[in-house]
Formats: structure tokens, sequence, C-alpha cells
């Protein structure tokens, strides 16, 4: 079963990331990365990190979509359909990636990955809470606290970059 | 670890997504086209994070969080980023990547 | 403080005073003072040297001091000085000197002006003091960059172009000679022991002749093209051209000896199998730029365009007589660069003043002025004849010694190369002789000329004191002869050694 | 006897020099005055010397001393080779000075009355010091190199005096011509020094022509180009003396210096300076005759060539002053032969006395022609001849002093000219027959030019005068007739008794077989000229028109000049000095610039890689990921 719902997935991300990023359409373009993002934080749910893929689900799929689509609506017309992309540039971005697919996957493919250790732990939330606020060695609180600052610090650098500035603009 | 999957298949899917992620943000003339393929990137790369913690190192969590980590950053980027698109449509109505070529010389 | 340091001193105060000066007559009073005090430093220098040399110290190198200031690469701010170093500091003292009385009405940004000047003379009396090779580069450095701003600034012409021009020839040469100085560097102890770039340590080793053959070049063409090299010596008409009266003076004056003195004290002197072995290449050079900065002069229409390719064809001639490789014509070359550099600085300091009242340097429409500034034109003249080396003047001095001493050199080659160069004392005096026909002689072509007024005061007093020195050298030639003979022993032990296979065949 | 206080003959004019120079402008008149009263002491600082040398303390056993008055160390190159400035003095050093000091003397007192109403007045009398001071030095040189520097200085003085009217463009490219003209036989010299010092290591005279010195007795074996290395020297050597003695080819600066005021030329170009030449073969003379017997051939016949070339060309010329520069160029032929011809010791050394007493009384009529020739300008303002006539009638002093000049160049006897030319031509005969003859049919046109131009200014028709000409003052009469007395009677002095080459006093006497003829020849040369000019008569014209060609040809100086005009304006200007200021600017230059616009070329190329195109950023990023994987993954790894 779990197969099976693993490749589904696996499809819809491969399918659809391919559409997002060869959509004429931008609001489809973002609808198609909405389905990559949510067969992600599926593919995290077999893995059975279910904080993940709820997090994946709410600030991906969530707010950054939901982001993405306000801006197309703020900055583009629903209907325009993108040019086509001039087949040299296509050929060349897209020979260029193929290479690096089988460079990487060459790679990946012939290397003898360990196996893994048996005492799997247990991911619930009483140990993601802990984990994220401890200081001991497997503790995150440095990583945490630093994200928060950068947190606002982007909050702040985006309102006062998306503002507008008097009368001296436009 | 899911049972009868191997790692290799994930890691798989992963760089494809990855590289169509780069072929996007190569292809695409609109910012936010281009700015949905840098996401597009990311997943991928918190794909892996994920599964190596999963397949490798059952007994730690580094992989977990670093996803959870690099969603937060991803989250704050975008904001960022829609903010620079958004100011960059007002200069140059238009947020077509070539027009804002300034930056040059 | 001891001697040679306050060289060093002397004019970097003077520019800090500059810094507080409120007006233009604060400024000019203050660097005149300053360089009055530079020049009874040097006199004092002098009578200190011979003292010493009088009292039975026979080190190559008197008023030696060592300090390591940049530990771990052993840069050394090593200063000494012997009877050529004496001559040059004299020189400089006497140019920058008189320098300040040329620029006396200066009055754009005036505190500017002297205060690059004065950095620029604080380079080449640094330059001429050290002994260690990176100090000495970092002196030349200091030399030739406030020259970019002296000629970009307070240039006439093209300024901005021969400013370019002039810093970026320079900065080429400099960069090999970089190359060149840090290949002597690390050859410094073969041995294994701490490298150095002190040049006395240097002399001591002995440089594999193949790293020599590399090297060699590199520092002599670096030094020479400062030194005005054919072919690298295009950047000196254009600057002089365009560069303001007091900065020629430095320039062709000092400066330009700078490159042959380091070819001299570097080049030559460390790496002299290789000075014995290439010598006939850069002979050849140096014997086409004598005779074709010659013929260059004689059709140019500037002024200071004649000066700069008469300047091309004497330190040319200064470069011969080092690459003579026998102590008469480098004695020769030696005096010569005194020689040259007062002259030189005469000629520019008249084509100065008198642009100053014809507005113009184009010598077709002026003349007659012998009528209307006696004094300046009557200075011309003994300029003029200095130049083109008539006895009693400096310039013969020098001239006669490097050739009586290249005809040493028992060979073909060597003797046409004389002969060549020789016949440019003829080619000295049609275009010395042109210019004074029609500038000085001749009828007054303009009427506005007679209003003209003759020297004034400042004027006289910096043309006053190089008219003595070149009559000096010129009338009494033993005492700077002897100062540098006395000094050449050693360097030229050191060269002719290492040239003993190649010079056998020579008896002299 | 100590002769040290020679060097003030030497010194003295210098301070005058410098003292006029310097602070002449103050008193300007006085200068005169003042250089005068220095030449004065000169002039009799020298006879005395003369005196002194001849008679009292330059003998010893029969032979002259060359003694040194006194030397000092001025410049040492290496150990063997230094300059000494010094005085030394031998029978023509010491001639020398007698004959420099008269003429100049007697220049400076003319000059009171020619020159006062001059507005450089000062400046003529310092610039006369100068050209004394370097003479003096000149002659009493103990060196090969004092002597060129003086020789130098000569130049110089030469120049400054002959562009002395500055303002005049003629005056000023005289003095140009002249001064490079010599500058580039100096070259010559100089390259003679340099060789003949290199192979016997000194400068020294008395080293250099003693018998068993490096230069004769040990001559270096070389040779090049089929002559021995001295006689390369020598000749090179000679290129100087021939420069400033204007021998052909390189006469073309004399006639024009002519420019200068009249005294100078008297001073400079008749009687002093242009016979340097002459003085620095003979003292050079042993090794000429001894180790360069072929350069002193070739003395010879140039100094016939120039002395037949140059008499030519004084028959048809119209200016005063430039007749006799001709004759001065011939004159100095002669001497120029005399040395030639002239063998070393006893009677064989005739050649050699005759060249320095022609020399000597050569100097005196010489003076004396030009003197005159000035007070007759002074009078008629005037240098050209078709503007003068009959003024025997108004300028009687300088009438009668002129003829006696005439007679004495023409070669009348009893005038100095008669017995110095006729030892030449004794030596002549004796040494080479093609010479002699040659000099015989000089002497003839000599004679003819001369009185020709005598004839043309003091008889000949009488042209209107603007005002009428009267005679010079005494400042400039007396000088006159100072120098006629010399010009009658320096021919008495019995030359071989003083002056020989081996120092040696011998006898001479007067071969009638060679004397009688040239007196005819000359008495010849003026009755035709008496014929045609006495009176204003149409033969000149008639056989002007008859000889067309050639006598345009030679009043065109045979074109010399235009030679040297396209050598050096068409030739040395125009294909050498042009092109190379063009290639320099061009060539060089442009090959510097070339750099730069290298640099910027490229720059402008490259920065087109800064597109500003995002895309194009992260193609060449990924692409060189890509490639940096693909090197290190699996090609090198």
């Amino acid at each position: 079963m779990n197969v099976v719902i693993f490749y589904t997935f696996a499809a819809i991300i491969l399918l659809f990331s391919l559409l997002a990023v060869t959509s004429r359409k931008i609001l489809h373009a973002a609808v198609f990365l909405l389905f990559v993002l949510i067969s992600t934080s599926g593919l995290y749910f077999l893995l059975e990190y279910y904080f993940l893929a709820a997090v994946q689900l709410t600030l991906y799929a969530g707010g950054i979509v939901v982001l993405i689509v306000f801006s197309i609506l703020l900055t583009s017309g629903i209907d325009d359909r993108f040019p086509l992309v001039k087949p040299l540039k296509a050929a060349a971005s897209g020979g260029l990636a193929i290479l690096g697919i089988v460079l990487a996957l060459a790679a990946v493919l012939r290397f003898p990955f360990a196996a893994a250790s048996s005492n799997a732990l247990v991911v619930d939330m009483k140990t993601i809470g802990r984990s994220l606020l401890s200081y001991d060695v497997n503790g995150y609180v440095l990583p945490f606290e630093a994200i928060s600052i950068l947190l606002l610090a982007a909050m702040i650098a985006a309102i006062v970059v998306a503002k507008k500035k008097g009368e001296k603009q436009s | 670890m899911i049972a009868g999957i191997p790692l290799t298949h994930f890691l798989i899917v992963s760089t494809i997504m990855f590289f169509i992620g780069i072929y996007g943000f190569m292809v695409r003339k609109n910012l936010i086209t281009m700015l949905m393929s840098i996401e597009l990137i990311l997943n991928s790369v918190n794909i892996n994070f994920v599964v190596f913690n999963k397949y490798l190192y059952p007994h730690q969590l580094h992989g977990h969080f670093f996803s959870i980590f690099v969603i937060a950053v991803a989250a704050a980027e975008a904001a960022v980023a829609i903010a620079i698109i958004i100011n960059v449509y007002r200069r140059f109505n238009s947020i077509d990547v070539e027009q804002a070529s300034d930056m040059k010389y | 403080m001891d001697i040679l340091t306050l060289f060093v001193v002397i004019p970097t105060l003077t520019v800090f005073a500059i810094m507080f000066a409120k007006n233009l007559e604060q400024t000019r009073m203050i660097s005149a003072v300053g360089m009055t005090a530079q020049l009874i430093n040097a006199v004092r220098l002098i009578i200190a040297y011979y003292d010493e040399r009088n009292a039975g110290n026979t080190a190559d190198f008197l008023f030696q001091k060592t300090y390591v200031w940049f530990d771990s690469l052993n840069i050394e701010y090593a200063i000494g000085i012997d009877g050529i170093g004496v001559a040059m500091i004299a020189l400089t003292a006497v140019i920058i000197f008189t320098g300040v009385f040329a620029s006396w009405t200066m009055e754009d940004l005036p505190k500017e002006f002297f205060i690059s000047l004065i950095i620029l003379a604080t380079g080449v009396f640094g330059f001429f003091i050290s002994l260690d090779l990176f100090t000495m580069f970092l002196f030349y450095e200091v030399a030739v960059i406030p020259m970019y701003l002296l000629i970009g600034i307070w240039g006439s012409g093209p300024k901005e172009y021969s400013a370019m021009k002039l810093t970026l020839m320079l900065m080429g040469g400099s960069a090999v000679l970089m190359v060149g100085l840090i290949g002597l560097y690390f050859y410094s102890a073969p041995d294994g022991g701490e490298l150095t770039f002190n040049v006395i340590e240097i002399a001591k080793v002995h440089m594999p002749i193949e790293a020599q053959r590399f090297f060699f070049p590199l520092t002599f063409v670096g030094f020479g093209v400062l030194g005005a090299l054919f072919p690298f010596h295009t950047w000196s008409p254009d600057g002089h051209a365009s560069a303001p009266t007091a900065v020629s003076m430095l320039h062709a004056g000092v400066l330009m000896k700078l490159g042959s003195y380091g070819a001299f004290r570097v080049a030559m002197y460390l790496m002299p199998e290789a000075a014995n072995e290439m010598s006939w290449f850069f002979l050849i050079l140096v014997t086409v730029s004598v005779v074709y900065g010659a013929f260059g002069a004689v059709m140019q229409k500037d002024l200071k365009y004649i000066n700069a390719y008469s300047s091309v064809s004497h330190c040319g001639l200064i470069l011969f007589g080092l690459l003579m490789l026998n102590k008469t014509a480098i004695d020769g070359a030696i005096i010569q660069m005194i020689s040259h550099g007062i002259m030189t600085a005469l000629f520019f300091a008249l084509i100065g003043m008198i642009y100053g009242r014809t507005h113009t340097r184009l010598i077709h429409e002026m003349g007659g002025l012998l009528k209307v500034m006696p004094f300046l034109s009557a200075a011309y003249v003994i300029a003029g004849l200095a130049s083109l080396g008539l006895p009693g003047l400096s310039g013969f001095v020098a001239e006669m010694t490097i050739f009586v001493g290249a005809f040493q050199q028992n060979d073909l080659f060597h003797r046409v190369a004389t002969v060549i160069a020789a016949s440019s004392i003829v080619i000295t005096a049609v275009y010395i002789l042109r210019v004074v026909g029609i500038l000085l002689q001749g009828p007054i072509k303009n009427d506005k000329y007679f209003k003209l007024s003759d020297a004034t005061w400042f004027e006289r007093v910096a043309v006053i004191t190089l008219i003595v020195g070149i009559a000096g050298i010129g009338m009494f030639p033993y005492f700077l002869s002897d100062l540098i003979m006395d000094s050449l022993h050693p360097i030229m032990d050191h060269i002719i050694e290492a040239g003993k296979p190649a010079l056998s065949q020579v008896s002299l | 006897m100590d002769f040290s206080y020679t060097i003030w003959i030497i010194l003295v004019p210098f301070f005058m020099f410098l003292l006029i120079g310097l602070t002449g402008h103050w008193y300007k008149k006085a200068a005169g005055l003042l250089g005068t009263a220095g030449l004065a002491f000169v002039f009799l600082a020298s006879y005395y010397t003369a005196y002194k040398y001849f008679f009292e303390a330059g003998k010893v056993d029969g032979v002259y001393q060359q003694i040194i008055g006194y030397k000092l160390l001025w410049l040492s190159f290496t150990d063997k080779l230094t300059i000494d400035l010094g005085v030394m003095l031998d029978p023509i050093s010491v001639m020398m000075l007698v004959v420099v000091s008269t003429v100049s003397f007697m220049v400076h007192i003319y000059s009171l009355g020619y020159m006062k109403e001059e507005a450089g007045f000062y400046r003529f009398y310092a610039f006369l010091s100068l050209f004394t001071f370097a003479m003096m030095g000149l002659v009493v040189a103990t060196n090969i190199f004092q002597m060129y520097i003086f020789w130098e200085l000569v130049g110089v003085s030469s120049y400054l005096l002959i562009g002395f009217y500055y303002d005049r463009p003629s005056a000023v490219s005289a003095s140009k011509k002249a001064f490079i003209v010599t500058r580039f036989a100096d070259l010559g010299f100089l390259i003679g020094i340099l060789i003949l010092s290199y192979y016997t290591q000194t400068f020294d005279f008395q080293i250099i022509t003693s018998q068993n010195g490096p230069a004769i007795a040990g001559a270096p074996a070389q040779t090049f180009m089929g002559f021995s290395i001295l006689t390369w020297a020598m000749l090179l050597i000679f290129m100087g003396g021939a420069g400033k003695s204007a021998m052909f080819p390189l006469h073309i600066w004399l006639p024009d210096a002519m420019e200068g005021p009249t005294p100078v030329s008297a001073l400079i170009h008749a009687a002093t300076m242009v016979v340097a030449g002459v003085y620095l073969v003979a003292r050079l003379f042993p090794i000429y005759s001894f180790a360069a017997p072929d350069a002193l051939t070739f003395i010879g016949y140039l100094g016939a060539f120039t002395s037949l070339f140059a008499a030519i060309i004084a028959m048809t010329q119209f200016d005063i002053k430039r007749v006799l520069a001709f004759s001065t160029l011939s004159q100095i032929g002669y001497m120029m032969l005399a040395l030639g011809v002239s063998g070393y010791g006893e009677h064989n050394g005739l050649g050699y006395t005759a060249s320095m007493f022609h020399l000597f009384t050569h100097a005196m009529f010489k003076a004396l022609l030009f003197l005159g020739a000035g007070a007759v300008i002074h009078a008629v303002h005037s240098n050209f001849t078709y503007e003068m006539g009959g003024l025997r009638k108004y300028l009687k002093i300088t009438h009668i002093t002129f003829l006696v000049a005439v007679l004495a160049i023409a070669g009348i006897p009893p005038f100095a000219g008669f017995w110095s030319k006729d030892e030449i031509l004794v030596a002549a005969w004796e040494h080479n027959k093609l010479l002699f003859w040659v000099e015989y049919l000089v002497a003839g046109i000599t004679a003819f030019y001369m009185s020709r131009l005598y004839f043309l200014i003091f008889w000949n028709k009488t042209p209107h005068y603007h005002h009428t000409p009267h005679e010079a003052p005494l400042v400039m009469t007396g000088p006159l007739m100072f120098l006629a007395l010399m010009a009658i009677f320096a021919g008495l002095i019995p030359f071989s008794e003083f002056v020989s080459p081996d120092l040696t006093p011998y006898h001479t006497h007067l071969h009638y077989n060679i004397a009688i003829p040239s007196v005819l020849i000359a008495l010849l040369g003026i009755g035709v000229a008496a014929a045609f000019y006495l009176k204003e008569t149409s033969y000149p014209d008639k056989i002007t028109a008859a000889l067309k060609g050639l006598y345009k040809a030679t009043y065109n100086k045979f074109y010399i000049d235009e030679v040297y005009m396209f050598v050096t304006h068409k030739i040395i200007f125009g294909l050498i000095s042009k092109p190379i200021a063009w290639f320099d600017r061009q060539v060089i230059d442009g090959t510097m610039n070339l750099f730069g616009i290298g640099t910027l070329w490229a720059s402008r190329k490259t920065k087109g890689l800064q597109s500003g195109q995002l895309q194009q950023y992260a193609f060449a990023f990924v692409a060189g990921a890509v490639i940096l994987v693909l090197s290190f993954v699996y090609i090198w790894a």
C-alpha cells in the first residue's frame, strides 16, 4: 500500500513540478506548485514525520503559495500567457538540467549507502518541542533563535522594501 | 522507513525535482515563476534532508529539524522576495527579469 | 637624529607645516624655508661625508643605520650613502629648492600643489638614501604617484591624457621592476639563511647566472622606463609638455635619474654577470635613443617637446655610459646624471618663465626675446650651451668622460656605438641653436612682447642657483669626479670581476 | 726662468669676460676701456714672454725647449688619461701668443671707435675677452684635450660674435652655420683624440710628439680599411682643424661669418681662430710626419685645392669682406700646403717653418685688410664695392695702409707676405712640383683679386656719396698704422732661427730662381687688375659675358652652399628628423597607446559578460558547477 502511495506521490511531484515550470499561465503554475508541495507533505507523512508534514502543509502549501498568489494578482493579468521560451534557451537549459540529473543520479546510484541503525526514534510532539528548546548536544535552541531573528528581520525588511516611498516614486 | 522503497528512489525524485527547479529558474522570465522554481529547489533539498535522516540516521533528528528551518527560511525568503518583486513591478511596471538589468558594468 | 633620516624628515615636516598654512604667502614661505633647510642639510652631508672619508673611513657606505620594520619578510629601513648618493642628494636638494622658487606664483590650489611637490621630493630623497630594495621601491612609488596629481591637476594642454600615460607607463615599469626585485629577494640567501632585501647583503651572495639572465632585463627595463630607455620613452614628451614648471624640473632633473641610478645600483651592481653578458643588447637600444632623441628634437615646435626629446637623448647617454661597464664611462654617466639634472631643470624653469610671459611655447610664435628679457634669454643660451657640451659648463665634462671611457672598450661594436653616440653632439648643437636662433634672436615678432618684463627676484634665485651649479661642475669637475670615482671602485671591482671571462680578450 | 706668471695671460681675459659680462651693463662705455686695459696687459705679457723665451730662457744647447709654465690637474679620466690645464711654451705657442695678443689688442683699440655706437658695446667687449681667453688657452695647451676644450670655446665665442647683431636674421643664420659646421668637424676631432689617446694612453703633447713616445716609436700596428690606425686618428683630428680653418669642403661657414662686426672678422675670422687648424697640425706635426705621412700628404693636397678654389671665387665677389674671407681661405690653404710638403729636421722642415711664418705675416696683413675694410665700411656704410670708388681722396691713412696690406698679400718685396710665401714656394718646389705650380697660379690670382679690390675701392669711378666719407678717428687708424708697420717689417724676421719642427734653429736664404718669377707673376696680376679696374672699363663685363656659365658658378661659390642646404634641409631634416619625429609620435607612441587601447577593448568586450541578465548568470553558474562536477568527480577522480 505504502509503495503505491509513494509512487503516486512521486509521479505527482515530478509531473506537476514540470508543469509548474512550463505552464504558460502564471496562476496555473502557482496551482501546480501547490500540488507539488502538498504531495511532498504526503511523502513526509509516509515517512512518519507528522509534525514536519503539518508544517509543510500549513507554512508552505498554505502560507507561501497564498503569498505567491497574492503577488501574482497584484502584478499580473490572470489571462496573460507567457511567450514561448526561445528554443535555443530551452534546449540549452534543458540540456544542462538533464546533464545535471544524469551526473547527480550516476553518483547517487553508485554510492553504497550504509545500512540504517535499527533503533529508530519516535518523533512525537514532545520530543520535537524539547529538542527545539534544549541547549544540550541534540538541542536546537540556537538555530531556533537565529531563525526567529531572521524571520523578524525578513518581516521588517519586507515591509520596508514594499512600502511606497513617499511622493518621490512614480 | 517505508518498507519496499529504497532510499535511492526518494533521491531520484528529489534530484529530478531539483533540476526541474533549476531549469525553471533559467528559462522563466517572470520573477514570480522564478521564485516558484526556487521553492521547488528548496523543497527537493528538504526531501533529501528528511530522507537521509529517516533512512540513515533514524536515531537522530538533524535532518528533520533542518527541514523545518529551511521551511522557515523559505517563508522569510518568499516574503522578502515578494516585497522586492512588488517594488520592481512599481519601478519597471513589469516583473520581467530581463527588464531589471540596470545592475551591470 | 642621524643626518640621512633628516632628508626624509625635513620634507615630511614641511608638508605637515604647509597643511596649517593659511594663505599663499605662508605656503610658499614654509616651502622655501623647508627646502632651504634641505639644501643646507645637503651641504652638511657633503661636509660630513668628506670629514668621514678624510678620517680614514673606507666603508663602502657611510652613515649606515638599519631598522627592521617588517619582520616577517625581513624588510629593513636600511640607509647609508656613498659618494654617488651624496652627489645625487645634492642634486635633488638643489633642484627642489629651485623648483619651489620657480613655482612661486602658483596660485591655483597652492597648498595642495606644494604638498604634492614636496611629497614627491621626499620619495626621491628616500630612494637615494635607502639600501633596502623594498624600502627603495616604496620611496620610488612615493615619488612617482604624486606626479599623476601634479600633472593631472596643475598641468596644461591634454593634461589628463598625459598624466594618465605617464603614470601608467611608469607603473608598468614598476610592475616589471617589482618582479626583478622579488627575484633578487628570493635568491638573496642561497645557503638557506634568512632572505633579505638589503643591497649590501645581496651583493655578497652570488646569484646563479640563469636567474640573473631572467631578472636582470626585468630590473633594468623596469628602471629604464623611468630613465627614458628607448622605446619606453614616449611618456616623457607628453608628460613634460603638460607638467607644470616645477614638476618638469623635478621630473626631468631628478626622477629620470632615479631610473638610471637604480639601473646601475640595483640591476648592474647586484647582477653583474648578466650585466656583462647582456650589455650589448641594451647598448644598441641606448645608442639608438641617444641619436634618435636628438634627431627627434630637431623638428619639434614646442619648447617643452624639444627639451623632452633632448632629455631622451641625454638620458640615453647616461645609460650608454653605464653600459660601457668601465670606471671612466660610469663616472661620466654619473656626472651626466648630475649635469643633465641641473641643466634640464634650468631649461624647464626658463621655459616656464618664458611661457608665463608670452603664453605660448611654440617657438615660431616668439622671437627676439633677447631684447626684452635679456636675463632669461642669456640664461637660456647658457643652458643651451651646457646642453651642447660647451667646455666650462657641466655637459662637456660628463660627455667627454663618457666618450673617453667608452673608447676604452677595444672592439668594433663598442667603437661604432661610441662614434654614433658622439655624433649626437652635433645634432644637439643643431637643435639648440635652432631654438636660440628662432626664439631669442631675430627681430621681435609680436608688438605686445615689447611690454614683457625680465625675471623677478625669485626667478633669479632659481636661475642663478642652477647656473652656478652648471658652471661649478663645468669649471671644477675634479671634485665631483673624484667623489664619484672613489665610490665606484668597490662597485666596479664587483662588476668587472664578474665580467672577467667575457672581457678577457680586452687588453686595457 | 719661471714662467708661471703666464697663466695670467689666460686668466686676465677670462676675469675680464666675467667682470664685463656680469657688470658691464652698469657702466657700458667704460667696459671698452676696461677690456682694452686687460688686453694691454696680455699684450705686454706676451711680448715679454716672447722676448724671454726666444732670447733668454728658451734655448738650451741650441735647441728650443718645451717649457711647462703652469700645470693643474683638471680632471682625470683614468690613471693615465688626465686633462691638465696649463701653459706650455715652445716656439710656435710663443709665436701664437704674440700673434693673438697683437691682433686682439689692435682690435680692442680699433673697436673703441668702430663699435662705439652699438647698443651691445659692453657685450661685445665681454665676448672679445672671452675669445682672447679661449684662443690663448688653445695656443698654450699642454695637451690635446686642453686644446679641444679651448677649441670649443673659441668656437662658441666665434658663434656669439658672429651673431652679435642678433636681430638680423642673416647674422643669426650665419652664426648658426659657423657653429654647426665647425661642430661637425669637431666631432671628427674628438673621435680622433679618442683613438689617438686610446692607443697612446696619454693626451700630453710632449709625450705623444716625442720621437720615442708611444705615437711614433711605439706606433700601434693595427690597420683599418687599409690605413694604419694612427693615420685615421690624425685624419680625423685634421678634420677638426679643417673645420676651424675652413678647408674645402668645410669652408662654407667662413664667408657667411662676415655677418659679424668687422673687427671680429679681423680678429677671429682672419688672423687667429681660423689658423687654429694650421696650428693644430703644426702642434702634432711629428706624428703626422712620422706616423701618418699619408694624412700629411692629404693635408697638402687639400690645402692646395682650397687655396686655388677660394682664390677663383674671390675674383668674382663684390662684398669686400667676402673677398677678404675667400682670400683668407686661400691663404690658409697655402699654410696647410706648406705643412703638407714639409719634412722633419734641418732644412727639410722648411715647409713647417714657412707655414708658421706665413701664419704670422698673414695674421698681420689680413687683420690690417679687415680693419681697413672696416674703416671703409665705416665711412661709406656699405659692404659692396659697386657703391665705392675713388676713396683714396677721402681716406688717406686707410688708403695707404690698405695698399701696404695688398702688396703684402700679393707677395711684393719687401713686404711681409713676400718672404713667407717665398719660403712656402721653395718648400713646395723641393717636395712636390705639382703643388708648386698650383701655388704659382694662386699667387697670380691672389695678386689680381686683391688689387681688383683695392682699385675698386680706392680708384675707379667715384659714385655719388650721400654724405662725404671721412677718415676714421685715431683709435681706428692707430691700429691700422701699427699693423701696417708689422706688414712691412714682419717679413724680415728670420723665422727659421726660431721655429722649426725639431725645435732646432737653422738658416734659410732667398731662392732667387723661385722668388723672381713669383714676383713677376704677382706684378702681372696687379697689372691686369689695374688695366681692368683702375678706371671704369668694360673689360670685366666683356669677360664676364664671355665666360658666362663659369662666371655664374664662381659667383655662386660653385653652389657648395646649395649642396649643404640640400643635405641639411632635405636629407637631414626632411628625410631623418621629420620621419623620426613622426615615427616617434605615431609608431612608438602608437604602440604604447595600443596597449591602452587594447586594454580598453578587452574591457569593453568582457564587460558584456556582466550583462545584468540574472538568468545568464544562473546559467553560467550551473554550467560551471556541472563542469566542475564532471571534471573532478568523473574525469580526474
